[in-house]
């Protein structure tokens, strides 16, 4: 993994703000999901992405947003609130009101934004990649030069159709990027419990894919892996797969309270020390391109951004009993009644 | 309306060409249906036709063909996926229906699948039991998906069309027993035949077998020899599983008091139980005997034909259900 | 015998340790189940007391997990597969049913597979349309596989030895909402409750309720109320779905000449449609009105805690379907 | 791969014999198979070894016969015939006869011999291969030093099953040894149309796992590379991932009529010239080892055998009928009746 010292940085202090922001909002907006997941007013799985920012600021600002398509598991806020999709609809979707994405049919894991090549937030681990690769297969076969972003946990990086996707993608050359986001744990379980290999990357190799291994906590190093990468397959069109390192920070799930089961607090303590936003930070003051007072200032109004978005989301209604049947098909009903 | 006489096989292929013709979001895809012409050669002469960016071979990977395909269908275009056999669309039933089936209620509505699985269903011919699966009545489970399973080759031509003009994920049952079946096909206008309209193919009085897919023509000829005995057979011919035309069906229960549900299926669990219990609740002051039920026998299907004939239900086996009845 | 009052989860955990005691055969493979002592907790302190040989974290690969225990019992050991969920057994049922239902008929007889996988079926709270399948069902549809449903925790105790002596694969579906439940357990002398035998859990003079696992619970709450009205409600819990006990569940409705089904699996081609029709067929004399069913709703399962409720079937759904018997 | 010159030949000519005799009788086998079929005294799928022979013959002189466990797909008639299984049964099961290995009920594609460690006779493609990772996890878990060979096709080298299987091998260090059998062909699609990259060893790189490219036509090839890897695999514990190269003489299934759909008469003509059977008669007569009249004498007897088998599989009566319901539990009937 190249150094971040060797990144030439190319964003103008105004996009470097904000990233900053950005990054911001989405822990302000997982800790509320959190929140509200203690108080009861979401339930079900939620998984924040707390500690992981900077990988999807960082590749969701390499692709043309609105035009290239993104796919993601259940770990599936921070997408849809960069690409700017309603900060409302998505928390109303958490918390399952008729205002959310999906009416508060989908819950946290799964989020669509259609209108935003946003495609989920899916349950099922590993089961979109195959999705994934279809995008691809369906801007290809229209003759369109979108490139699709396909996130995956490491814990999904074994699941068998991932491979079966990864040989079609590189079959057939389709414009997909396929990003394992290592962040050392699937679930209670260590990589090396779960990978025979923990060089995930090289699962590209077997099907001569291009195939890379890197760092997932400095923003501008993402950022500059995201543009090549995402360069070269819109230019070649041909797939890559990338293994991102990164950390989960939180538990699994907001219900996870038992990290301590499967990792110790000092490892905990090392890698939060990797916490892409520090990073971030220190970077700005080191460059003099912000002050700790700006930083304060724009936290404290983030805050009051995410208390906002809570509250509004927090407005809207429950789902309307009539609603249990629609969205079942487009052009009939299922069977009604118990 | 030019009418052919056309194999059940042509017929679908024909619809094919005319959909893909008509729409190039339409493509095919699965295993060796490309250069080898499709293992029960539903497909010959596409690849030809078309090339290899509209009939894609792949590798024999169910989950992904499915997962892909559905993929693609999220961005508008309408795959049609050959499973070689229904067998082995067992592989991908958590894409279909995780993924497929259920995407549309997921979203609230934002996106939907219009993705075709066809392919034959059921027993062929010694071909053991990983190989002789009937999957309709697990499809026909599943809310979010459409299962149809046509008898005839008009049916399957315009069944076909409706399957894929619809907007949602179509489970299209073909059958082994069924591609070399003859039938006058109303080609050239595009004739489409909508889902959940069952049919009486053999109107009687005395009692209704109803059945679907292959089932239709052994009912048919149970109905033949039944009439021999004096006995006056109805067929009510299901063609769609989900939806289900319970109307039809209750009708023709309410004309004859007595029924047979007919299906090459694991009888026990099958869909013919809830065809059959669907009757016992609606038309229960109707039936005049317990609504009988012919199924495959609950084995693995087994490998010499002499045990396979066994398993697969005929028409002796329907005639001995009826005469079970009351 | 001693009598202990123990949760579910820990009558199965119980019956998993001494059956690992018993046998060094006996080891539990699955995802999470070791060092995080299992999402359910149903094998919580396992990892510590027989470490990593035999309590063993797999990578989350369904297929590959029930295939390489399959491939393992061939050779005489007898595994027990922890699903997550059961939801998640949708993956690999290709590896469950055409490789481990399956061997024993193909083989003729020359090897069996003697595989438990076990996890909970249904809804949970809010997990979503992927996490809260009923898959039993489709299961007791399989010959070569047996599928038990228990609803008690003394059950779950005693069908789990069972099932692990079993020398044929078994599907054993708990229920999230059965987990933290209390019953008398009879421990220490390895209690085993055969297969194949119905339950009547409450008796009653007018109606029968046919239900398992959860769903018994919600079928005695109904019972329950349907007593304040002056119903007697007879409750029979299934516990195994296959084998099937016909005749308990058959005597009961002579008695009683009405029946409702209840199972918390879509109601349409749900098990509860076999129950209903055999019931149909072989009680036809004895019924006063039609075999009621109560499923969940045709939907995938939504979210929202209000929508999900209205799927799953509670007991006032029980009590409208009764009272909708004539 | 090799060169066959390099190879040091220790085996005694009564050795060499006995496996020349053995690549006659698969290949005498698999005529009369393909013979039945066309009499219709077959029926279903049925795949022949027909160019093949030297695999088979290589890798089960490479174990410990009995002890060591094998599994493969629907292409199995040649493993249980060297395994010493008595081939009227083998023949009795591909006609659907009560002396089968299993009685009729299993077929051409699913033959067993259990006894002998021959696990199969599998008909979903790559479906087989996590059931060979679990023989071997159940001999070590037992403590035991058998080795398992399960093969697999090329085209099941896609499959997704067989990527998990890899994973778990290596995780656990399980004693298997997955040997893909690349004859360039599954059923009418040539190896570059469903394979990424078509070096198919490549596939064990990215789980750690040692893999190999080796050849299948020569057969003192096969039996330096088998008996190399299966000491390892049995010293080490570990898998290893092989990929032989051969050829598929014969159609895809005995019903494969049209083999010019997918490949020219030109292309098998060159194919042919690498047969196992005529390389070692080649051998054996540049090494005085044998006299044509010898191979000839030996040829005809083994058609007799062949002949022979065939004719006594055919004295067997079908199934009884009550067998249907048989064998479905080990303890109980299923739901009887229609
Ligand atoms: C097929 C399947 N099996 C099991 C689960 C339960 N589960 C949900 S998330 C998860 C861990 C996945 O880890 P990883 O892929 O690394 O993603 P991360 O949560 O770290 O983002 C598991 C086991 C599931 N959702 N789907
Ligand atoms: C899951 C599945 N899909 C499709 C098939 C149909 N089928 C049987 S063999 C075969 C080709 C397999 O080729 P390969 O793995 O190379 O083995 P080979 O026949 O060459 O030995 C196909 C597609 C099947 N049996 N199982
Ligand atoms: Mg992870
Ligand atoms: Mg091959």
């Amino acid at each position: 993994m190249a150094k971040p010292a060797q990144i030439e940085i190319k964003d103008s202090p105004a996009d470097i703000e904000r990233y900053y922001r950005e990054m911001l909002e989405i822990r302000a907006f997982e800790n509320r999901c959190n929140m509200v997941y203690r108080q009861g007013k979401a339930g079900g799985y939620l998984h924040v992405y707390i500690g992981m920012e900077a990988t999807a600021v960082g590749w969701l600002h390499a692709i043309r947003q609105g035009y290239d398509y993104i796919i993601t598991a259940y770990r599936d806020h921070a997408q849809p609130l960069l690409l700017g999709t309603d900060p409302v609809k998505i928390m109303a979707e958490i918390m399952g009101r008729k205002d959310g994405l999906s009416k508060g049919k989908g819950g946290s894991m799964h989020l669509y934004d259609i209108s935003r090549g946003f495609f989920g937030g899916w349950g099922i681990v590993g089961g979109h990649t195959p999705l994934g690769a279809g995008l691809a297969f369906g801007s290809k076969y229209k003759g369109e030069d979108r490139v699709t972003l396909c996130f995956l946990g490491d814990g999904a990086a074994n699941a068998g159709v991932f491979f079966e996707s990864l040989n079609m993608a590189a079959l057939w050359d389709l414009p997909v990027i396929f990003i394992i986001e290592n962040n050392e744990f699937a679930m209670g379980t260590r990589l090396e419990y779960h990978a025979a290999d923990t060089e995930l990357h090289k699962r590209g190799f077997p099907f001569g894919m291009k195939h890379e291994r890197v760092d997932g906590m400095d923003l501008f190093q993402v950022l500059s892996d995201a543009r090549r990468i995402v360069d070269y397959v819109r230019t070649e069109q041909k797939p890559v797969l990338i293994e991102i390192m990164n950390y989960r920070f939180a538990g699994h799930g907001a219900a996870d309270n038992d990290r301590q089961l499967y990792r110790t607090k000092e490892e905990e303590e090392e890698n939060f020390q990797r916490d892409p936003i520090k990073r971030l930070e220190k970077y700005l003051l080191d460059n003099n391109l912000m002050t700790q007072e700006k930083m304060e200032a724009i936290e404290a109004e983030i805050e009051d951004w995410a208390d906002n978005v809570l509250a509004e989301a927090d407005k809207s209604p429950f789902a309307d009993p009539s609603e249990v049947y629609t969205d079942v098909y487009t052009d009939m009903m299922p069977e009604v009644g118990h | 309306m030019p009418i052919e006489t056309l194999t059940y096989r042509e017929a679908i292929r024909t619809c094919i060409i005319e959909e893909m013709d008509a729409d190039d979001n339409v493509f095919v895809m699965g295993e060796d249906i490309g250069r080898y012409q499709g293992t029960f050669r539903v497909t010959q002469g596409l690849f030809d036709k078309y090339g290899p960016r509209r009939i894609i071979d792949t590798p024999i990977v169910e989950p992904g063909i499915v997962g892909i395909a559905t993929g693609a269908a999220m961005t508008g275009l309408r795959p049609i996926v050959e499973m070689m056999t229904m067998s082995f669309s067992i592989l991908a039933l958590d894409q279909t229906i995780n993924h497929a089936a259920k995407m549309y209620y997921m979203t609230g509505g934002q996106v939907s699948v219009p993705l075709v699985i066809r392919g034959p269903g059921g027993a062929a011919n010694q071909l053991s039991a990983q190989h002789s699966h009937s999957m309709e009545g697990w499809y026909a489970h599943v809310p979010g998906l459409k299962v149809v399973a046509p008898a005839f080759a008009e049916d399957a031509y315009g069944m076909l069309r409706t399957a894929i003009a619809d907007d949602n994920p179509v489970i299209f049952t073909e059958n082994p027993g069924l591609y070399a079946m003859k039938g006058e096909v109303r080609t050239g206008e595009k004739l489409s035949i909508p889902f959940g309209k069952a049919n009486v193919v053999r109107e009687g009085t005395d009692l209704s077998l109803i059945a679907y897919s292959r089932m239709v023509h052994v009912s048919l000829a149970a109905a033949e020899k039944l009439a021999e005995q004096g006995i006056s057979a109805e067929v009510v011919d299901v063609r769609s599983l989900l939806p289900l035309d319970e109307e039809t069906i209750f009708n023709s229960v309410r004309k004859t008091h007595r029924a047979v549900v007919v299906y090459e299926d694991w009888k026990s669990g099958g869909f013919g139980a809830e065809i059959a219990s669907r009757i016992g609740e609606h038309c229960f002051d109707d039936l005049d005997a317990p609504v009988g039920r012919v199924g495959g026998l609950n084995v693995p299907m087994p490998y010499v034909r002499s045990l396979e004939l066994l398993c697969i239900p005929n028409e002796n086996d329907v005639i001995e259900a009826v005469q079970k009845l009351k």
